[in-house]
């Protein structure tokens, strides 16, 4: 399975509609995406925070899919690599993301109006969500659309395929991103699927389908770009495969060299998507190595407060029985009541 | 005719016209209602439950879905999260496992994953229950499964009546509801039905037989669904050797009842539940650990259950040895008002 | 979604393999399983049999697939509505779906060494069953090869595109055949999915893909023939689509004049899988319409012992706890005392 | 060394260790035993379950899937009418949901609805619980769920000891298995395991802690699974106080051993049933129905339940207030030793 020759190659052609500025922007949020990352991933090797999942190889996917929409039409629904990477969304999501990760439960809230959903663990189910809601705006004839992420590995679930035909079927005004960065933890998409490549799939769904370079945060851009032009303008779904490497751990929990074979994320190294991204803007000198302290910096100030702001806010453990319904059923009621006599007896 | 008439006056309607009556007026209601799900539209429903919603609100509101349970509980959730009110059906209970990880998964906690971010009024709809000689998968009673599961309101009507003012109440419902319909009452079961507004609320039993003052009762039954007929055509029988038997229709199993469980152990002391699923682990073995909680001390004999077996729903020539009948339950009762 | 121009066209091509004698027996066992369908429905009609699905419309799907595969080695696994017609793996194929109507618990039992399955009703999870089967056998080494059927409808669980896309990887010896016959009880392909036929789902899966003429048995033969060979060859699997159109009710509890197109229907019937042979075989001479009268004859003299077989076959009630383990656990054997116990005492 | 010498030798073992052990030993016994599963394979499992089975078993008998947990299910019931041994693995229990038709639906029911032509010799495994700050749906215990379901057997290990007896002796059950494993307990149980042929039967309980005579003790609680542990914990907390307790680690819940629970009922008649579960229809709720149809008269106190809470298993900040402790566990035998 490889990427086709056609799409997605590195010398990056400017298009119009892509300003300087949007141009910094995205590789602002690339940088930033990273940093944010490592930072979480680093407080879990701190005892600090939970399980977490690296974006390293995913930043222009991010960026291009960021960029490439309407934070006050559109939603994106998450797997759970994504919610460094979308700051443009709001600074909620960021926010939110590092006090999930820091397992608190307000980690889940990402508040109005912020349209991004919080990290799905179960894979695959968010395609339904996403096709849902994107049918529920085309009722409410609403403008926007919806855009959901899942993994290569992701793809090989029933709710995928069943989501991505119902799509069809209903015109639905959303957008599917599977990123193919290689591998499902320790399988490599050879053993998830015989398909040409993630693309073709869509033709199970009489949908259109792309393929592109997703180490090229442009090239993401110009397609989600055009994928979400059709969308709004009633023309349905479409899939986009965005292929890249997963340059770091599959999680915080995983020795990626028992599997991953060295040479070829070396090769992979030499399309980290920053590289690339930096030095294209380099080139056309909208970006100087300051540039990059700058955002480093800046990035991590940003860290510095969420994680502070986060490890400050406290949880009052009662909390394990709010929102489980509308209001606790009597039942539960009585559960916290007894829980909160328990607490008072004992502390 | 005046408003009050209105209210007051009801029909006589099978629990499927009941069902039926509801979602047209649910729909005409609040707009924001959809139903959708396999064969709900042009063909009104495989038990015709659906039938004239497609003409009456149109094809963006009433929508035949491809055959795929998982997707149909999925944008449940996504339309909720777009503000609709979902009301899917799936077309036998049987094949909710296909959706299992959607609403176990996701349908139920969708409120507590986003701290209250999305409301989830989604009611989905699903036939089940035995004795009308069905293929496999489509009699099987799977309550106690989801009753395990936090998040889910559990509503299981046993009247005409009741599957209005129940399911009203339920697409009303800002919480997930799993509205579960007996297959064998949709035609057998037959009762008065308000025509205007009815709503009867979450967690309230109804008390089907008995006494006046439950201390009067020597047995009590609780039952829901179609069991709860079974249950009454026990006790009838019954009546005749005298013994009084109360008979409690549960209608929701989350939330319980717990009040009038209690009160009608304490008073009456002889307990039997009677339940269509599998005895071990069904819902009746929540029920006794409720009465094993609430009401131990006032228990004057072990409570029975009455159950289908540790089996698979049997095909057709076996399945009336399977599903309790008015005898098995007559029995129970009788050994209960009998046990030292 | 149409039938591609290029295939299954009426006019049938002699090819060497069919022999005259596998014609006529083609035709013979599809007018018996139209015969066979009919007296089922009927049963159900006189309240002596349960809901049940009739044939009318794959009777060609059916007798192109059993005499295209060995029955000695090869596996068939069914949805609901092909016992009929594989009478040629095995005559207990028709006497235990007569007690499978009849609702007898050894309906479900077809005995060794008959390669067939028991009805499956929860659509679809019969296709990762047979991907297991043929997993299974290859991992034996041994010969043959798995068939497994669905419905249009069918293709859109998620158990389908699981089970083809992992008999992919495997490269497992099966034959996913996807009866089209239009609709999935009331809704129409076109409310189904929005892929140009079911064959193209293959393009999901990265396994080869072929749309025949379902109403034209040949076509039928050949295609699955194909398969086989290359499924026995260690070629992997292939997804066939036989277009047809369902020309009865969906099952006995169906009235399809809610929601079928009469013309539709009318201009099916013209291509009534068994007109089509007929004419076919009359023309070349293979066939008389006194042939017609016998075999008509012989199978419903063959429904007659097998009904009358069927319905002398006694059911003791305590069947129902058997089978549900190897033995009895002490719950279920308690269960079932209590149950011989409690008829002791009322009989 | 003799054979005998041999089958007499044990190791200390992790709970992880003996099972990767078990795995080696049966599939060097029998060939047609196959592993598989999501990353089982090169990686050797997320937890390392299956290290080293293929370089010692080959890529034919351990395959890592696509991530497809249905499919896992469904194939493993076409392996099994093949004639192989299928041990597939999911991931996490909480993803099992994706494969409840096939499980609950399939693979519980070939031979029923076979009638017997196929064997189901399929052993799920299963890691869950809660404990070690996973994400959603990692730690979800769902045994309740699955108990209501006719043709399964349900086994949970407590022991390292006893993941390797009851391993073995799962995996040549003749019938369907769902085999979960501790997640806490993985690193944490440690104990002597047998290095020979080693088989625990199904159905039989292990006393954990007690008097050699039932009688003795004043309190039994039954457990399963990583709730052993915690009750053993409690245990010990309340032998200073003078309170003895008798640990029973009910192992398999489906076959259950009644007898066991049977008579320490009538000898004790003070019980205390713990588990992660919600409580609302978990398996406790089945033990307390089962003890009320067994032991009734002699139990002097209303069963306790120690449960997690009618709640979604909840984030890291909560969850050690959602699982039951030593504390909360002890607190209820407190209150059960005492009970009027
Ligand atoms: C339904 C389900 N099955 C299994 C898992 C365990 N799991 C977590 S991540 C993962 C691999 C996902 O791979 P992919 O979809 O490619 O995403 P990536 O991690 O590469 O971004 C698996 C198997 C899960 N979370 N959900
Ligand atoms: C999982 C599941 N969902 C729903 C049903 C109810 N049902 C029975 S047959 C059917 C339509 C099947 O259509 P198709 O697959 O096209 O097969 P056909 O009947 O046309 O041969 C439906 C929805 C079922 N049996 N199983
Ligand atoms: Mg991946
Ligand atoms: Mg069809």
């Amino acid at each position: 399975m490889a990427v086709p020759a056609a799409v997605g190659q590195h010398g990056v052609v400017t298009i119009p509609s892509l300003s300087d500025e949007t141009l910094r922007s995205m590789l602002t949020a690339m940088l930033s995406s990273r940093v944010y990352s490592q930072r979480v991933f680093n407080l879990q090797r701190q005892g600090r925070a939970g399980t977490n999942a690296p974006v390293d190889g995913s930043e222009a996917i991010l960026a291009g899919v960021e960029h490439a929409l309407d934070p006050s039409e559109d939603w994106v629904l998450p797997q759970y690599r994504e919610l460094v990477g979308l700051e443009r969304f709001g600074t909620d999501v960021l926010d939110r993301y590092v006090l999930y990760a820091l397992g608190h439960p307000e980690g889940g809230h990402i508040p109005e109006p912020t349209r991004v959903w919080p990290p799905q663990i179960s894979l695959a189910t968010q395609v339904p969500h996403a096709v849902g809601l994107a049918w529920g705006m085309k009722a409410r004839s609403e403008p926007g659309c919806v855009l959901v992420f899942l993994g290569d590995g992701s793809t090989s679930e029933g709710d995928f395929y069943e989501a991505c035909n119902f799509a069809g079927v209903l015109d639905a005004p959303v957008i599917v991103v599977v990123v193919n960065n290689g591998w499902a933890i320790s399988t490599p998409i050879a053993r998830q699927t015989r398909a040409k490549n993630f693309a073709e799939k869509s033709h199970a769904f009489g949908i259109p389908g792309v393929t592109v370079d997703g180490t090229d945060a442009i090239a993401v851009y110009e397609a989600i770009a055009d994928a979400r032009s059709r969308a709004v303008a009633g023309a349905g779904p479409t899939l986009v495969e965005c292929v890249t490497y997963r340059l770091g751990p599959h999680t915080t929990a995983d020795d990626p060299t028992r599997y991953v074979p060295g040479d070829e994320l070396a090769a992979a190294r030499e399309r980290d998507p920053i590289v690339v991204m930096t030095s294209e803007l380099e080139r056309r000198g909208l970006w100087t190595a300051a540039d990059t302290e700058t955002t480093l910096a800046a990035a991590d100030a940003r860290m510095d407060a969420a994680v502070r702001a986060g490890e400050a806010m406290a949880v009052d453990q009662v909390e394990l029985f709010d929102h489980v319904y509308a209001e606790h059923t009597p039942r539960l009621a009585d559960q916290r009541a007894r829980f909160l006599a328990d607490r008072g007896g004992v502390s | 005719m005046s408003l009050a008439s209105d209210a007051a006056a009801t029909r006589t309607m099978t629990m499927l016209e009941a069902i039926n009556h509801t979602l047209h007026a649910e729909m005409a209601r609040d707009d924001r209602v959809m139903v959708f799900g396999e064969d709900v539209a042009a063909n009104g429903g495989v038990f015709r439950a659906t039938e004239g919603l497609l003409d009456a609100f149109g094809e963006d509101r009433v929508v035949d879905t491809p055959l795929a349970e998982a997707v149909i509980a999925g944008t449940a959730v996504g339309l909720a999260a777009a503000g609709m009110v979902p009301v899917p059906e799936i077309q036998f209970l049987g094949f909710s496992y296909q959706a299992f990880h959607q609403i176990a998964g996701q349908v139920a906690r969708l409120r507590y994953r986003t701290r209250g971010r999305f409301d989830v009024p989604i009611t989905i709809r699903a036939p089940f229950g035995g004795g009308v000689r069905t293929p496999e998968l489509h009699s099987e009673s799977l309550e106690a499964q989801y009753a395990n599961i936090p998040g889910l309101k559990i509503v299981l009507p046993a009247s005409a009546a009741d599957a209005k003012g129940l399911l009203a109440t339920a697409i009303r419902d800002p919480d997930p509801v799993l509205f579960l319909e007996p297959l064998r009452g949709y035609r057998m079961l037959r009762d008065e039905v308000p025509l205007g507004e009815h709503l009867v609320p979450f967690g309230e039993a109804r008390t089907v037989m008995g006494a006046d003052d439950p201390a009067d009762d020597d047995v009590v039954v609780f039952a829901w669904s179609f069991m709860v007929e079974m249950s009454r055509r026990a006790a009838e029988l019954l009546a005749d050797e005298g013994i009084r038997v109360r008979v409690v229709d549960l209608r929701t199993l989350v939330p319980l009842d717990v009040d009038t469980i209690r009160t009608c152990v304490e008073a009456i002391g002889r307990v039997v539940v009677v339940q269509e699923a599998p005895e071990t682990n069904g819902f009746a073995s929540e029920l006794i650990a409720t009465i094993n909680d609430e009401a131990f001390y006032s228990l004057e004999a072990p409570v029975a259950r009455v159950s289908g077996y540790d089996a698979p729903y049997p095909v057709g020539q076996l399945e009336d040895s399977y599903v309790p009948d008015a005898g098995r339950i007559a029995a129970a009762i009788r050994r209960t008002a009998g046990a030292a």
